[in-house]
């Protein structure tokens, strides 16, 4: 250890401690604590992390809509998420008359585990990873799709029309939106060759000069991006297409008949999804932990890692700021008309960037098919036949 | 736009027998109307909307109004015979009394329109109609048919005054729940005694509250 | 293109959130009860009585005319005219309010009360704060609570009141111009000496 | 300009629009939307009929804030109804003012002078458009835009209320208008801070745009749903920029020329459509025509009185008869009939709420449409219940 510089040792630390801690432990158990650490870590790393976000979120758009955004709780309103939190558990917990008392409970509970598991694959930092998994991005979407069924669950136990209908836009929603979201992510999975994402990062690693090798710079990599953001946007069920608990509405959406900390439930997992797409996203495109240019590899990778995540975030809250909701139809015709195609053919783009080897060639041809093939899709396919720009007359 | 005149002359020439009688307004406003037959209504109705010329297409507004029996006392000199004594004698003589005399006038219900053309751009043209009395002939022709505007005023017409209109596609209560019995507009409608606490309280508001004195609760002496 | 509307609406936004910290133009927000802005000169919320004087109670310039009673929309007003008379500010004898309660959760600061009010007696208050947790007691002003001397009518309202104290000046002077004249007169009659007038007429309406 | 072709016939019994069919097989679902829902602006109810998501059926229902307003004015003198109409429309509370100053001006002939004439359009259409802003405001909220529109608009209104205040001594419930005139007349800093506002507006009506306007979900969301045909517009006494927004030209203070309105410049812009979009693009495009009427009207306002001089406040009683006056408010034709019998208190004293009137083709537009569509199609009718109801 002695050999290590001072950035190396910050990089590691929370390895270095993790070793410390197990050295006072048998070996035989020295795994079971390294992994028990690593999940406490977890949990309360990111719940931490939600309750920053909201008081965040809240002051973002606040700011967005000139006005301040909470600042009474705590300094500058900081402690608003521990007001939030001990209201939500002081509240009474409602459970309808007539509801599925056992299925409205464990609903909230499933979101959350399900939630979590896919944490268990996310590399925050340098050799930070709790389970290196060699089908590890398979595993996340796995996870990430078993949170349909306590989202039914929920939308279904309550009894509740509007929770009904939220359940069945959102179930209809998360199906078709996944996949684009595994398509697009496949791109990745063809240039790097691997399903871990340890590797997935290490295959960004290089610089040319000082400029990085994201997958994110390339033509594909930016056009798989983008359908991946538009895709996790619809997973994690953030505006604009938050139309399962569309407030305007359906009141609530699938989780109206929930109060208290059961409804906290939801809004945690909601945010929770949220950071763990964003590190997904982060890990595919942006290179994972390491550094957006050369020299700036003296800051720690997990401060890398947890910059870009909350780079993601403004971009959520900027966007929730900006535009309404799409409606039911509408997005499902974006999924399946406009998003599928284009990751498809973003596949097809990769395969060509790989064939076409080294060269200027292959950066002028990919970026000329999918610029194409977008003002194509988006003029002639979305844009004319549903709406236009309009004029208007006058009458004197 | 034609005058009042004008327009009642095209309605009898158009309509026969629409027995269509001018309603003058003494006010500033001089907005004249027309008292429509409610046999002929209807047909009036569709004439005024149909017509090129009037193309009154555009109903505004609906309006119920509520006359009340009215007691008429009129002075009238009345020359009576009288017979008095007079020192013992009597005696016939005529004499001139002046007199009161009361008559009621029946009330009635009243709905009006306010017509406008929105293709002429002209109006408006205020046409009513009156129902028979307040009790039982309160049934007027529903103008919804030809203005679909007028759905929801004559539902309103119909919650608050009582007015029914036949043909009306869908003639339920509006404002208030369909529950309710009465039709508060009208002029003799009697406030439930939903008395509340009033610091301040007037009049009739006063007299509630010395009646419910004896409860406990009121105040003012 | 597809995703140009989009675009535009976010720079706005993102022109919005930036602003927002160099601004006041893009932060609105007056954090109330630290910051508070100045309220305009016309702003109005509930009526107040005006007295002239140290005494309130003797200085009311409130006839008890009941006006005011009659024409307040919600009736949110109670006036009790009292039997007796009593001297007002500039001497003469009228009768008074015995009772003046304005019930201020009914009261919807219309100022009809002070446009009609032939006295300048009754006026409109600017304080808000008048939050209380008992519904019926906190919430009935009575001619106590509700008397405001004259100057701080001239504190809330400078420009309204000075108008209004000219012109109060003007008629007085002139009713006891007239009483005095109408005194001389009966004087020089040898006849009883009475004053002129019951009281003022002075014209309706608020200031123009 | 364009001249609507009138429907002249309809069949008997027609009532309803054709209702759609089912689709497939089950149950069909009955929910009502209200009278507690984030989004029906106050309490009011729809009972919605769905198949799946599709709207089979939709009633309206309300009377939740019914308080009758037009009975509580039989009661009380004239003057005493004007704080009143303030809160029939809360948001217009200076153009109810007007509609029935007019009205009862109309009653007892009387007219109110130049420089009062003047502050009433000026009030008004300072109104409007802080009416229409908010109530596209209302309208991307409803369509999920976190309040980002709703907010800027208020920001706008905010200064406009100021300016009302200032003037008036309240911000909502104004109060100001009188038979002959206006309450209190006004002074120069008044005016200035007026042409301060109003010289700003158009900056804000171009970031509005620039927000909105060309936005592909904004486009997306309303082109095309919840279209009123125009016949169908005219028929059903729909008024104000949703009449307009299905091409009818019919714009009052072009027809009646109320108020000193001729002396102005002004265009009605008119949609081709008749959806929510036309009807959106409609209300910014009345904004700009309104901050042009402001921008005239500022420029020479008159000397002199702003009270008829022989005007009477108290004991006002007008001689018997009967007026009914309306004006352009910015939610449609707001009336006033007043019917006088010589006494203090009017003998019937109606308001036609174009509110309540604009929601008669509620159902017809959201028929065959989804639940996310209604209630953009309710928000675009834009209505205030305290109107609905009175």
């Amino acid at each position: 250890m002695s050999g290590m510089n001072v950035p190396a040792t910050i990089d590691q630390i929370f390895i270095l401690f993790t070793d410390w801690v197990a050295h006072f432990f048998p070996a035989a158990i020295r795994p079971i604590v390294g992994v028990v650490l690593g999940v406490i870590g977890i949990i309360s790393v990111f719940p931490g992390l939600f309750a920053l976000t909201t008081v965040f979120e809240r002051k973002g758009l606040g700011r967005m809509q000139n006005r301040y955004g909470p600042n009474r709780v705590g300094p500058f309103g900081f402690f608003q998420p521990v007001a939030d939190g001990i209201k939500a558990l002081t509240k009474e917990d409602v459970v309808p008359f007539r509801a599925d008392g056992v299925l409205h409970f464990l609903a909230p509970v499933v979101l959350l585990a399900a939630v979590f598991m896919g944490f268990a694959i996310l590399p925050v930092g340098r050799n930070m990873v709790l389970v290196d998994m060699d089908a590890g991005l398979l595993f996340f979407f796995a996870m990430g799709a078993s949170t349909e069924l306590s989202v039914f669950m929920a939308g279904w136990s309550s009894r509740n029309k509007y929770s009904l209908l939220g359940a069945m836009r959102a179930v209809a929603q998360m199906i078709s939106y996944e996949i684009p979201l595994l398509l697009s992510s496949v791109v990745v999975i063809m240039v790097a060759g691997t399903l871990s994402l340890p590797k997935i990062v290490e295959a960004q690693a290089g610089y040319t000069g000082i400029w990085p090798h994201w997958y994110v710079f390339t033509p594909w990599g930016l056009a798989a991006f983008l359908m991946f953001g538009i895709a996790a946007t619809s997973e994690t069920n953030r505006s604009p297409f938050d139309l399962p608990e569309g407030e305007s509405e359906l009141v609530a959406g699938y989780f109206t008949e929930y109060s208290g900390f059961k409804f906290a439930i939801f809004f945690i997992a909601e945010y929770l999804a949220m950071f763990s797409m964003s590190g997904i996203a982060t890990t595919l495109f942006l290179g994972g932990w390491s550094a957006p240019l050369s020299f700036l590899n003296v800051l720690p990778s997990w401060f890398w890692f947890f910059s870009k995540v909350m780079c993601f975030i403004f971009i959520f809250i900027w966007v929730r700021g900006t535009l309404p909701r799409l409606r039911q139809d509408q997005l499902m015709n974006f999924a399946w008309k406009f998003v599928l195609p284009f990751t498809l053919l973003d596949l097809f783009v990769t395969a060509l960037w790989r064939f076409m080897g080294e060269g200027w060639a292959r950066w002028i041809v990919c970026s000329a098919i999918l610029i194409a093939a977008y003002v194509a899709m988006g003029r002639v396919g979305m844009f004319r036949k549903n709406f236009a720009h309009r004029r208007y007359r006058y009458a004197e | 736009m034609k005058t009042v005149e004008e327009i009642r002359a095209a309605i009898e020439a158009a309509v026969p027998g629409a027995g269509v009688t001018i309603v003058p307004n003494p006010g500033p406003a001089a907005q004249h109307s027309l008292l429509l037959a409610k046999e002929t209504a209807v047909a009036v109705a569709k004439f005024l909307h149909n017509d090129p010329e009037l193309a009154f297409d555009f109903c505004s507004n609906v309006t119920g109004v509520d006359w009340l029996d009215k007691e008429i006392a009129e002075k009238v000199k009345v020359t009576k015979t009288v017979t008095r004594t007079v020192d013992g004698v009597e005696q016939q003589a005529e004499e001139t009394v002046e007199e009161t005399r009361k008559h009621v006038e029946p009330g009635h219900l009243e709905v009006v329109y306010h017509l406008y053309s929105m293709a002429k751009k002209h109006g408006p043209l205020v046409v009513r109609m009156r129902t028979g009395n307040r009790t039982d002939q309160v049934e007027l022709p529903s103008f919804t048919p030809i203005w679909r505007g007028a759905e929801f005023q004559e539902r309103e017409v119909f919650d608050l005054y009582g007015i029914v209109f036949t043909g009306h596609p869908d003639l339920r209560r509006i404002l208030m729940w369909d529950e309710f019995k009465d039709h508060p507009m009208r002029k003799d409608y009697v406030e439930p005694d939903d008395f509340e606490y009033e610091p301040t309280a007037h009049d009739a508001v006063l007299k509630r509250a010395q009646e419910h004195k004896g409860k406990g609760i009121g105040n003012r002496e | 293109m597809l995703g140009e509307g989009i675009i535009k609406g976010m720079l706005e936004t993102a022109k919005n959130f930036a602003g927002s910290y160099v601004s006041k133009e893009r932060l609105t927000t007056v954090q109330y009860p630290e910051e508070r802005e100045a309220l305009p000169e016309a702003s109005r919320n509930f009526p107040i009585l005006i007295y002239d004087g140290p005494e309130w109670e003797a200085g009311l310039r409130c006839v008890a005319c009941q006006i005011c009673e009659k024409e307040c929309p919600p009736k949110c007003i109670l006036i009790e005219k009292s039997a007796d008379k009593k001297p007002d500010a500039v001497g003469k004898p009228q009768f008074y309010p015995t009772r003046f309660d304005i019930d201020i959760a009914v009261c919807m600061s219309c100022q009809i009360c002070v446009e009609v009010c032939p006295f300048e007696a009754i006026k409109m208050d600017k304080e808000f704060e008048l939050a209380t947790d008992d519904r019926f007691g906190g919430l009935l002003h009575d001619r106590h609570q509700l008397a405001k001397s004259n100057e701080y009518y001239h504190q809330i309202h400078p420009v309204e009141a000075a108008e209004v104290d000219a012109r109060l000046a003007e008629e007085r002077a002139a009713a006891a111009a007239k009483s005095k004249a109408a005194a001389e007169a009966a004087a020089a009659k040898a006849a009883a000496a009475k004053a002129g007038a019951e009281k003022p007429a002075p014209p309706a309406g608020g200031g123009a | 300009m364009s001249v609507v072709e009138t429907k002249t016939e309809r069949a008997e019994g027609w009532n309803r629009p054709p209702q759609p069919a089912p689709e497939g097989e089950g149950e069909l679902l009955e929910i009502a939307m209200g009278p507690h829902h984030p989004s029906t602006h106050g309490v009011f109810r729809m009972d919605v009929v769905l198949d799946g998501e599709r709207v089979m059926k939709l009633k309206p229902v309300f009377g939740y804030l019914h308080r009758n307003h037009e009975q509580l004015g039989e009661t009380m003198s004239y003057l005493a109804i004007m704080p009143y109409t303030d809160r029939l429309d809360y948001f217009c509370s200076l153009s109810n003012n007007w509609g029935y100053a007019l009205a009862v001006e109309k009653l007892a002939g009387q007219e109110a002078p130049e420089r009062a004439q003047y502050l009433r359009v000026i009030l008004a259409e300072l109104t409007r458009i802080q009416n229409h802003a908010s109530s596209i405001g209302f309208l991307l909220q409803e369509m999920g835009a976190s309040g980002t529109p709703l907010m800027y608009a208020f920001r706008e209104r905010e200064k406009i209320l100021d300016l009302f205040e200032s003037l008036t001594g309240s911000r909502m419930m104004c109060n100001y208008m009188r038979f002959g005139g206006c309450r209190v007349g006004v002074n120069d800093a008044w005016l200035n801070a007026t042409r301060k506002v109003v010289a700003g507006l158009p900056k804000f009506v171009d970031e509005f745009e620039a927000l909105l306007t060309g936005n592909e979900i904004l486009m997306a969301r309303t082109q095309g749903v919840g279209v009123l045909k125009p016949e169908l517009a005219v028929n059903a006494s729909i008024t104000g920029p949703m009449l307009r927004a299905s091409g009818v030209d019919y714009d009052i203070r072009k027809v009646d020329r109320y108020g000193i309105y001729d002396r102005f410049q002004f265009r009605v812009p008119l949609g081709d459509h008749g959806d929510i979009y036309d009807r959106y693009m409609v209300r910014v495009l009345e904004m700009r025509e309104s901050i042009h009427i402001l921008e005239q009207a500022l420029k020479d306002v008159p000397g002199g009185p702003v009270m008829d001089p022989k005007a009477k406040i108290r004991g006002f009683r007008p001689k018997p008869g009967e007026a009914y006056a309306r004006i352009e408010a910015p939610k449609g034709e707001l009336g006033f009939y007043v019917i006088s019998d010589g006494s203090p208190n009017p003998y019937r004293y109606r308001v036609r709420p174009p509110s309540m009137i604009n929601l008669t083709v509620l159902e017809d537009m959201c028929l065959g449409h989804n639940v996310a569509d209604v209630v953009l199609i309710f928000g675009s009718v834009d209505i205030v219940l305290g109107e609905v109801d009175r």
